[in-house]
């Protein structure tokens, strides 16, 4: 797989990734970690985005100039993404209140499923 | 979620994505993309407008009804394949039309079609249970 | 002209029910000319039957699988043909005048024609596969008939058994006949006979021999298969007369008389068939007297004389198959006269309990004429063909094979028979005319002309018994006998043992006549609480019926996880026990030389993977999902596959996106309260679906790929497709037979998608409530029909 | 020549990027780690593409590329805006130290009514 050209565009591509993988990594950390939802999803959009930006690398290491449409689309999609789990959150808001949308305490919803037997 | 930005962007994205996807369907014989993969993003085309516009302006936007496109991509797919009995090959071997005028032209085949009945398939199927899913509120 | 003989009945068949409609009373007239044309038509091969020789007739039909329509008239087919045409005429007749108020008679008269074509093609039949495929139409026209009025569940039950039954003798046949072309080398029957010896000291011989006669017992209604002939009593008296007396069921006899000559004569086939034989004789004819309904008594003595056959073939000598010939020549015309009388008495008076019947000769002369005259030939009294078979049985019976048994039980049976016979053919005809639900009338001429000329053909049988030996008995015995021996029936044989033989059943048979009352109250009290095969049959069913819905119960719980689990307990299973079985998976593993970024993808992809594990909320699975997709298409782009990574991109983002949707409609709660046990558990199962795929990937790379399918694909993929994309060249040009069923599934998909919303609409509605408080998402109780806790 | 281009544009590309994932990491709230992902992310991801385009030299690679970028920065900036929108609403909480919440009193966030400007319909 070594096909790495030589000169400045090779260490230049290697550090590229190398920081791509860095970005990824910590998105990765906030999609997982983050306290709200929201959160989440912009860690997914971020996602998207380190996405294009390897798909561009690659494209420029490997000459095959065809990948970026995959990263158009890439593009795309990513915002329908956003665009739905946006509403998700918007929707999620305007149902009768109930606590915050992360897990945090969700006392009365565990007594509840218990209630009923906890089985399914 | 009546975002003004939002209603004002979707018809040039939406109409971006439908021309990509398009695109991406008809270099799909030599290059990566395809009817599948068009499909895919036709859907998500449709997906985005449905989600952003409702499903009434989808469905004047798509005039038929998606699992009837759906139905007319399976009938052309077919189609192509019935096509080769007339020259007396098997089921679904490709069939190729040279134009006189433009001797190295080579795409005018029942393939192409098949393929563009795939991605009739896949956007009306999708498009079909995306908005089912939104309609049943 | 055979195959057009054969298939003329189907053909008719098609369009009895208009000619009903268009003729009217005259359908019977009009229909039964067809077999009387065939009775003509096979007549006219008796001259050169009975002088030896043979006509074939064979077209190609699956001809790689060396399958052969073809047909093979000699002494035993054609004797058969005769009796199914011929008595099949009379029956059409009968039956168009017994049912000329029923609404669907154009129906019954289709079936019994289509049954009349079956039989006559498994009479006929050479090649094996052809016998078999007639044996099943018989079974299947033989349910049709037997239900045929299906608002009674009683005959519903008595068809499915019989179909059961004999289906399952098929089934078994289908295997044996299958095995005996292999060993014998040939499909055609005619050719496989003649390689007997071939046949009898095959490996297989014995398992060819098990398979037959399951079969051919099923059919026959022996010994243990018994029980469903008296059951297919339900069906109207025309079909019991043809198919359950003259034709159907002695197509188990026919089949054992047509392979006699190949797997006959060894001292197991013997022995089997004598055995099964002699003990149908008597459960037959001792269940006929106990009875006393008609068609019971008679449904009985078919079973008894079916043994009777069976018992005759298994002899084996001359004499033996000479007796059974003529027996069932014989038996076919009595029988099928007495049913047809009994279904006239049934017709007349509305019953057919023998107590509640007497002093009919008055109203009914012509019928009490018939049912007398077939009674005696079935007693076995001189003149009549039927005294010449009884001579003949007892001629077999002194043979060398344990001679004093079976002479012993061939003379109680042919007693019992005798009563019966003259229980039947007088009995309710004779003394003081007992009321009746209808007032005794004469039928039409249709009622009485079948049994008639059937009881007069067995006394004219009787009398040119030259005739009938030389032209029709004769023949048959060479076809079974395997070789021409010289055939002559007499009615006077001097004053040897089998006379006397015969005086002492008469005698026999008196005495049990004058005691039938007596007799069958006796037996009636003794039989009805035993444990029959009949309900064993029901039992059998039932036990079947429970073990299928407990197992469904068990698995089809309702609940989608339940079916995840066990689709992912099965797989796992199915990688990783044979690795545990084999053991040595030879997996060279070794660090692939790549660059670093790949293994930083890998890790991202196992955090995305871990975290779905780990977290409890639904939301962060779907999205730790998509992390892992992403991952999975970077990992695809670096090793230069773009399609793939474009498909797989597109798919996961639009599945997430769907997810949402989903997640935002259905009361699910948002977070997953499984508890942790369980949670580890589906973590432990997903590893180790993981870890057998792993495995399996691993067990593949490690070994030489086989290029070859690639190199034909890259080598063609632009001279004939004209692509340069060889994954799309692929999909859509080369495989595209593959595709269009895929998206076939697409279209269904969505589809079947649509139709569950729109069902499912309700409980969707519900989710206008705060989504929290609804249970899991089990599905709707109206799917499930089960009220979910 | 070009390759040095490209190369440059890359690595400020990916250094771009590189910010866009500390900023994403390190920041309080959700608002602040929206523009560090948007803004930060959409320059990072134009650049590489814009790299792209320059070491093809094919005129319809440039043009998918620069279609790209185009895409880019128009889904981007509205993909925030709803995101902080829905956040808002859903009353996803500022960061303690950030200023006072020019909307608290104002935005009635159930009926999305701004004082002052009452909804047309």
């Amino acid at each position: 797989m070594d096909v790495l050209g030589s000169s400045f565009l090779d260490i230049s591509t290697r550090i590229a990734l190398a920081s791509l993988l860095v970005a990824f990594a910590l998105t990765v950390y906030r999609l997982v970690r983050g306290p709200s939802f929201a959160d989440r999803v912009v860690a997914l959009d971020m996602l998207m985005l380190i996405g294009i930006g390897f798909i561009g690398v690659m494209a420029v290491v490997t000459s095959e100039y065809n990948y970026i449409d995959v990263g158009i689309a890439l593009a795309l999609v990513g915002f329908l993404a956003t665009v739905a789990f946006a509403r998700y959150i918007y929707r999620r808001a305007h149902l009768p209140k109930d606590d915050q949308l992360d897990e945090v305490a969700h006392a009365e919803e565990r007594e509840q499923y218990r209630e009923q037997g906890g089985r399914s | 979620m009546n975002s003004l930005i939002l209603k004002t962007a979707t018809p040039f994205l939406v109409g971006l994505t439908v021309l990509f996807s398009i695109y991406v369907l008809l270099r799909g014989h030599n290059v990566p993309g395809g009817g599948f993969i068009g499909g895919l993003i036709g859907a998500s085309a449709f997906a985005t407008y449905t989600i952003n516009e409702g499903v009434a302006a989808t469905r004047r936007a798509m005039v038929f009804h998606p699992v009837s496109i759906a139905g007319v991509g399976l009938f052309i797919a077919g189609l192509s394949g019935v096509a080769s009995l007339l020259f007396g090959d098997a089921f679904m071997t490709g069939q190729w039309w040279f134009p006189s005028f433009a001797p190295d032209l080579k795409y005018l085949s029942t393939v192409v079609l098949f393929d563009i009945g795939v991605y009739l398939v896949v956007v009306g199927a999708i498009v079909a249970i995306i908005i089912g899913l939104e309609e049943s509120t | 002209m055979l195959l057009a003989g054969v298939l003329a009945p189907f053909v008719l068949a098609v369009f009895a029910p208009t000619v009903k409609r268009v003729a009217g009373p005259a359908t019977g007239w009009l229909l039964a000319l067809l077999p009387a044309a065939l009775t003509v038509y096979f007549a006219q091969f008796i001259g050169t039957v009975s002088s030896g020789g043979t006509i074939t007739f064979s077209t190609p039909w699956v001809s790689d699988l060396s399958i052969h329509l073809s047909f093979y008239v000699d002494g035993l087919s054609l004797l058969f043909a005769l009796l199914i045409s011929g008595i099949g005429t009379f029956i059409v007749l009968y039956a168009a005048t017994y049912l000329a108020k029923h609404a669907d008679l154009g129906r019954f008269l289709m079936f019994i024609l289509m049954f009349m074509g079956s039989m006559l093609g498994l009479v006929l039949a050479d090649n094996v596969v052809t016998l078999f495929v007639f044996w099943e139409l018989t079974s299947i026209t033989s349910f049709l008939l037997i239900g045929f009025n299906h608002a009674s569940p009683r005959s519903r039950r008595a068809a499915l058994q019989a179909l059961v039954v004999t289906g399952g003798g098929g089934l078994a046949l289908l295997a044996g006949l299958l095995l005996m072309a292999q060993a014998g080398g040939s499909m055609e029957l005619s050719t496989l006979l003649q390689s007997g010896d071939l046949l009898r000291d095959h490996p297989h011989y014995l398992a060819i021999l098990i398979l037959v006669l399951m079969g051919a017992f099923t059919k026959s209604a022996q010994a243990p298969f018994h029980f469903w002939l008296p059951n297919a009593m339900e069906a109207p008296t025309p079909v019991s007369a043809y198919l359950h007396s003259a034709t159907m069921v002695k197509a188990g006899v026919y089949l054992l008389a047509r392979v006699n000559p190949g797997l006959g004569g060894t001292e197991i086939w013997q022995t089997v068939l004598v055995a099964f034989g002699a003990v149908t004789f008597l459960i037959g004819a001792v269940l006929a007297i106990r009875n006393t309904d008609l068609k019971l008594m008679l449904a009985q003595t078919t079973v008894a004389s079916l043994g009777l056959l069976v018992f005759l073939i298994g002899l084996g000598e001359e004499v033996a198959l000479e007796a059974a010939m003529a027996y069932l020549f014989a038996h076919s015309l009595f029988k099928g006269a007495l049913f047809m009388a009994a279904g006239s008495v049934d017709h007349g008076t509305g019953t057919r309990e023998i107590t509640r019947l007497s002093g009919l000769g008055k109203a009914m002369p012509i019928t009490f004429a018939a049912a007398a005259l077939a009674a005696v030939s079935m007693s076995g009294l001189p003149p009549f063909i039927g005294f010449i078979a009884k001579e003949w049985v007892y001629k077999a019976t002194m043979g060398d094979f344990w001679p004093l048994a079976i002479t012993g039980v061939a003379i109680l049976g042919n007693a019992l028979m005798f009563a019966v016979a003259l229980l039947v053919g007088f009995k309710p005809f004779l003394g003081r005319q007992s009321e009746t639900p209808k007032h005794p009338h004469e039928g039409g001429p249709g009622l009485w002309l079948g049994p008639v000329t059937l009881a007069a053909l067995g006394l004219l049988a009787g009398l040119f018994n030259g005739l009938s030996g030389g032209l029709l008995v004769g023949p048959a015995v060479w076809a079974v006998a395997g070789e021409q021996v010289s055939v002559d029936l007499y009615l006077w044989g001097g004053f040897k043992t089998p006379l006397f033989l015969s005086l002492a059943t008469i005698a026999l048979g008196i005495v049990l006549l004058w005691r039938s009352r007596a007799i069958s109250s006796t037996l009636a009290a003794t039989f009805d609480r035993m444990w029959g095969p009949d309900r064993g049959y029901d039992q059998f069913l039932d036990l079947l019926i429970g073990t299928a819905r407990t197992v469904t119960a068990r698995l089809q719980t309702g609940t989608l996880r339940h079916y995840l689990l066990v689709t992912m307990l099965i797989v796992a299973a199915v990688l990783l026990l044979p690795v545990a079985q084999m053991g040595d998976l030879d997996i060279t593993f070794r660090i692939p030389a790549t660059d670093f970024y790949i293994f930083g993808i890998a890790a991202l992809a196992l955090a995305g993977g871990f975290s779905i594990a780990v977290f409890r909320s639904r939301l962060i699975a779907i999205l730790s999902m998509g992390v892992l997709g992403v991952a999975v298409a970077l990992v695809f782009l670096l090793f230069s596959a773009p399609d793939l990574a474009f498909t797989q991109l597109m798919v996961e983002t639009l599945s997430v996106v769907i997810l949402a949707l989903v997640i935002a409609r259905l009361p699910i709660y948002r977070s997953d309260w499984r508890g942790w046990p369980r949670a580890v558990r589906d973590s432990i199962i997903a590893g180790a679906v993981g870890v057998g795929f792993t495995l399996l990937l691993l067990s593949i790379t490690s070994r030489t790929l086989d290029l070859a399918l690639s190199e034909y694909f890259a080598a063609r993929s632009y001279t004939e497709a004209y692509g340069r994309n060889i994954v799309n060249v692929i999909l859509v040009d080369f495989r595209a037979l593959d595709t269009f069923g895929e998206i076939a599934v697409v279209v269904i998909a969505g589809v079947a998608v649509l139709s569950l919303l729109a069902m499912g609409g309700r409980s969707l509605a519900g989710a206008g409530r705060a989504p929290d408080s609804a249970p899991d998402s089990a599905p709707d109780s109206a799917v499930t029909g089960k009220e979910t806790s | 020549m070009t390759e040095i281009i490209a190369g440059v544009l890359i690595l400020i590309g990916a250094f771009f990027s590189l910010v866009a994932g500390i900023g994403l990491f390190r920041l309080p709230d959700v608002y602040l780690r929206m523009h560090a992902a948007t803004k930060a992310g959409t320059l990072g991801g134009g650049l590489i593409l814009l790299a792209v385009a320059f070491h093809s030299e094919q005129i319809e690679v440039i043009a998918r590329a620069l279609a790209g970028i185009v895409f880019l920065l128009i889904t981007a900036p509205i993909g925030a805006h709803l995101l902080g929108r829905a956040g808002y609403i859903a009353g996803v909480p500022l960061w303690s130290k950030s200023g006072e919440d020019a909307l608290a009193g104002k935005y009635d966030t159930q009926s999305e009514f701004l004082e002052g400007h009452p909804p047309k319909s």
